[in-house]
């Protein structure tokens, strides 16, 4: 397998942009990538569009208002993880051979409020089992049963992130707030407060990916010769196993563990209580492919729906122990200035989420972090970083870079 | 079947003008019932019925109907309506574990959190949640608690 | 790069099924597809599903359903060819090496009547500009300008696949027309009435791509020893070049031929005059890849979203000549029994378009056309077939098979 | 501008009440302009505006006004109202060459094909489509042909 290199990056803020249209967001992530990436028309052979709701043909309005058509334009929806789904895509064609150089894009224009869901059928958004926040909740009190999670340290979860969503240009909120305004934000589901969750918008976030320049065995050394070089070591998605109630494939049942075993990765059966998430599976995964373990990580930005949804992330990415993830939380680790920092672009908490660019928009931050680019965000020597989204389906996308 | 919660208990009352918000979910019978199936492959339960199981995808299972009563594993309450939602909130949703060795996503007839506790036992209740344009009752599947006999207005 | 090898083919019939939801039709199709390929749980390694307006993890439900999760399950879109893009990243993603078997499905569920597509912005559905029929016909008039078809042929095209529809329990149609009938049909757009468009449906299809057994240079001749083996040649996707006016990418403008020049598929001006459209882009690499070319061709299911697209697509496709459809298709090579017989399934005109499974529902045809399973429908010895789609994007997916 | 379509001019008749259908797309006055950039790098003309070109991608494009004045070079007739629409049909609907060397998809003022030809001379007018909720006539753009100054009621 061919090295894949990230050649540039672009952002369209995430927010609220009533008088600019979808392709138009698009269109400037595109431009800013493309640009930095040095690649100009005809330079790509393919192009990837991660989008939810963007509807028919949101990848080719994109590329048609620039008259950069004519090649594969595939529009790729893989849910909050649709993004992650179109870099696996792109990052595979080009490892194995196909194409030299593929442009990745997120694009997404959200209403604002609780989504409706294409997921939930009429008869549950009649039975009010289509309130997504409702969800969160459950797992999120599940978290406070078992992993030592509490309120405070999910407001605490909120200040980190906008925190640093103060430091960036790109996101949607960027003012402080306190662990108090968080708990006195509107209660929206126990244990979920209005603050603790992040906002559907708009937005949009590319990627230019192109085969690293040498193809030697050790042609992830090289990087001495392209100071900004930074290497895609692995785009991997996967989506859950049967089993669980809970986890973001919304089932309306599921087993219990002590009662019996469910399905495998590979049609085996495993017992419950193992039974990895799809984030842990691709994670597992993801470490493989790239040779490298969570100990090795500098920087992470994972997927903050809300913020358990963060602290739960800790444990699935094996950042903490299972069970472990109030205690790991409390120790400040994933704090800037902390031995792992979380979210330093402010995460989905400060940037909101436009479902099929949030996960571009997170390997945007963590290759300005690689590249020592990242201003009054940046993480000290960040060599390896990190990049989660999980949504519906359930699909989790993890991706890890090198710089 | 003792249990009256909040919301109130749909047998005897609502049954002859309420309709199901949909089919082949549950039985609106005394006492309701709701209706899954056992794969004849795995023994899996599942919840709804359908034919392929869900867990070992083998076909061929066999219709089974759900213990009315189980545990609370988890809760929440709603406060504003979701999108497609015609209902009152606040409403109580949660899951509850059964002994079938089955984990259910249900409205909860109790709308404050803090009046519910891990494990405890809580019973099937049909409940309505909005009336159609026909004035009838549209009636979903819902837990209540063993214990919340007589509710306490609490914290309105 | 391995040969592929279609494992297996399943469908759910394209019709209207109120009582049957867009899952339902998934999990018939999959579980076909799947049991004639003897894949079981487990035996696939990724899954793509084609689908325009199915809506957030569309794919996910399916496999849900059937406790077929845990692999990457990418809902892809790319319109009317959604379908055949979806075969195309399966086919490249076994080709090279990165899966052994995949898994490929089409589900689409329309509501009756003219698609709202979410590609026109409000000003042009305010306008009378979103009529997606008048562009067909637009199109239509064109061709009878420049490739000597009449309105005759266009009725005769509706008379050939409708025929063919009678014998096909997968179709929706399944009753002889005549000439005058579709003519007598109501007007929607001059030149074509009601019978020459075909209708948004529902419905689904599924295929099972695996690797050969065999990888040496002949691999493709070890034919004899699997009876059923069904070769995957070539599964392309293009888009358009910018340029034109007419066409599935539904510009507002358009250049003229002998005023200026108009950007090539590599960056470089060609003349407009010559600029291949996105179906001819995708036949032409189609082709080369299969090491094929028309001549070689036994059977063909081509997009007729209306009776002169399917026309238009014979010229494109290299079936005849720039401006020779109007002749080919008078000399009746294109009707059962003659030398290239062209929608034997009935084509959507008989089928309906259930948009992301109508490229799949093609492949299924074929397949059974290669193994010689078409029952009254087969095309006597037929060893080559192609598949072609076209839609909004513009996208063109042409796929080439090899029994 | 002397054509008279059977819809019936705009100038002068709705103009006070008119407004278009989207900002940017083209100019009210008389005559009427439809809005469109040319670019600087290839030199070729766009219609509706934008700062970067679809046909080469360079940036930097300068403003320009169509000419008023084409050549029909395809149309049809719109016979039931698309989704979206507000507007009465049937309509006519087409492409327009212009002298600049491009292409305009474009309504027709008449909606009778038959009563078309190829490379017929047609001109740009401003017409009405429905009047929105404060009685206003939302307009937008639209060629007709120049020599249909007294339209036939055909075949109606
Ligand atoms: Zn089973
Ligand atoms: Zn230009």
């Amino acid at each position: 397998m061919d090295r894949v290199e990230v050649a540039g990056v672009g952002m369209h803020p995430f927010g609220r942009f009533p008088d600019v249209s979808l392709t138009q967001m698009g269109v400037v992530a595109v431009r800013a990538a493309l640009k930095e990436a040095g690649v100009e028309r005809g330079g790509f052979q393919a192009a990837f569009c991660g989008t939810a709701y963007g509807g028919v043909a949101s990848g080719h309005k994109v590329l048609g208002a620039i008259g950069m058509t004519g090649m594969p334009i595939v529009d790729v929806e893989a849910g909050c993880a649709s993004g992650g789904a179109a870099l696996m895509l792109a990052a595979s064609s080009i490892a194995s051979g196909q194409y030299e150089t593929v442009l990745v894009f997120g694009i997404e224009k959200m209403p604002k409020g609780m989504i409706r869901s294409s997921f939930f059928e009429p008869w549950q958004e009649e039975s009010g089992m289509s309130a997504t926040p409702a969800y969160f909740a459950l797992r999120a009190q599940r978290l406070m049963q078992t992993s030592g999670v509490t309120k405070e340290h999910l407001a605490r979860v909120v200040v980190k992130n906008r925190s640093q969503g103060v430091l960036n240009c790109d996101a949607m909120y960027r003012s402080l707030v306190s662990e108090g305004e968080v708990l006195s934000s509107r209660l929206v589901c126990e244990p979920l407060h209005l603050w603790m969750l992040c906002s559907p918008n708009e937005g949009a976030a590319a990627v230019v990916l192109t085969r690293a320049p040498s193809h030697g065995a050790n042609a992830g050394l090289t990087r001495e010769s392209r100071a900004s070089s930074v290497s895609l070591l692995a785009a991997v998605l996967r989506s859950h196993l049967p089993g669980p109630v809970l986890g973001e494939s919304t089932p309306m049942a599921g087993l219990v563990e002590s009662h019996v075993v469910a399905s495998g990765e590979d049609g085996a059966f495993v017992n419950e209580a193992t039974l990895p998430s799809a984030t842990t599976l691709a994670a597992r995964s993801a470490y493989e492919e790239a040779g490298v373990g969570p100990e090795d990580l500098d920087v992470v930005e994972c997927q903050d729906t809300d913020a358990a949804r963060e602290l739960l992330s800790y444990e699935e990415l094996g950042l903490c122990s299972d069970g472990g993830a109030g205690a790991f939380f409390a120790t400040g680790a994933t704090e800037r200035g902390g031995r792992l920092p979380v979210n330093m672009s402010g995460g989905l908490l400060s940037k909101g989420e436009p479902l099929g660019a949030s996960a571009l928009g997170q390997v945007v931050e963590l290759v300005r972090q690689l590249r020592g680019d990242a201003g009054d965000r940046q993480v000290d020597g960040a060599r390896v970083a990190l990049s989660h989204t999980v949504g519906r389906g359930a699909n989790a996308g993890v991706v890890i870079l090198r710089g | 079947m003792t249990g009256v919660s909040s919301e109130g208990p749909l047998v005897g009352k609502l049954a002859q003008r309420a309709i199901a918000v949909t089919a082949g979910l549950f039985e609106m019978g005394d006492p309701p019932r709701l209706l899954a199936s056992s794969c004849n492959e795995c023994g899996q339960p599942h919840f709804p019925r359908q034919e392929t199981c869900p867990y070992c995808s083998a076909d061929g299972c066999t219709d089974i109907e759900l213990s009315n009563n189980g545990t609370l594993w988890a809760w929440t309450a709603v406060t504003s309506a979701p999108p497609g939602y015609k209902g009152a909130v606040p409403y109580g949703f949660g899951v509850v574990e059964l002994p079938e060795g089955i984990r259910i996503v249900t409205r909860l007839t109790e709308s404050d959190p803090a009046r519910l506790s891990y494990g405890e036992p809580v019973h099937l209740e049909i409940v309505p949640v909005y009336q159609d344009e026909d004035g009838r009752d549209v009636v979903t599947f819902a837990f209540a608690a063993d214990a919340s006999d007589a509710p306490v207005q609490g914290g309105e």
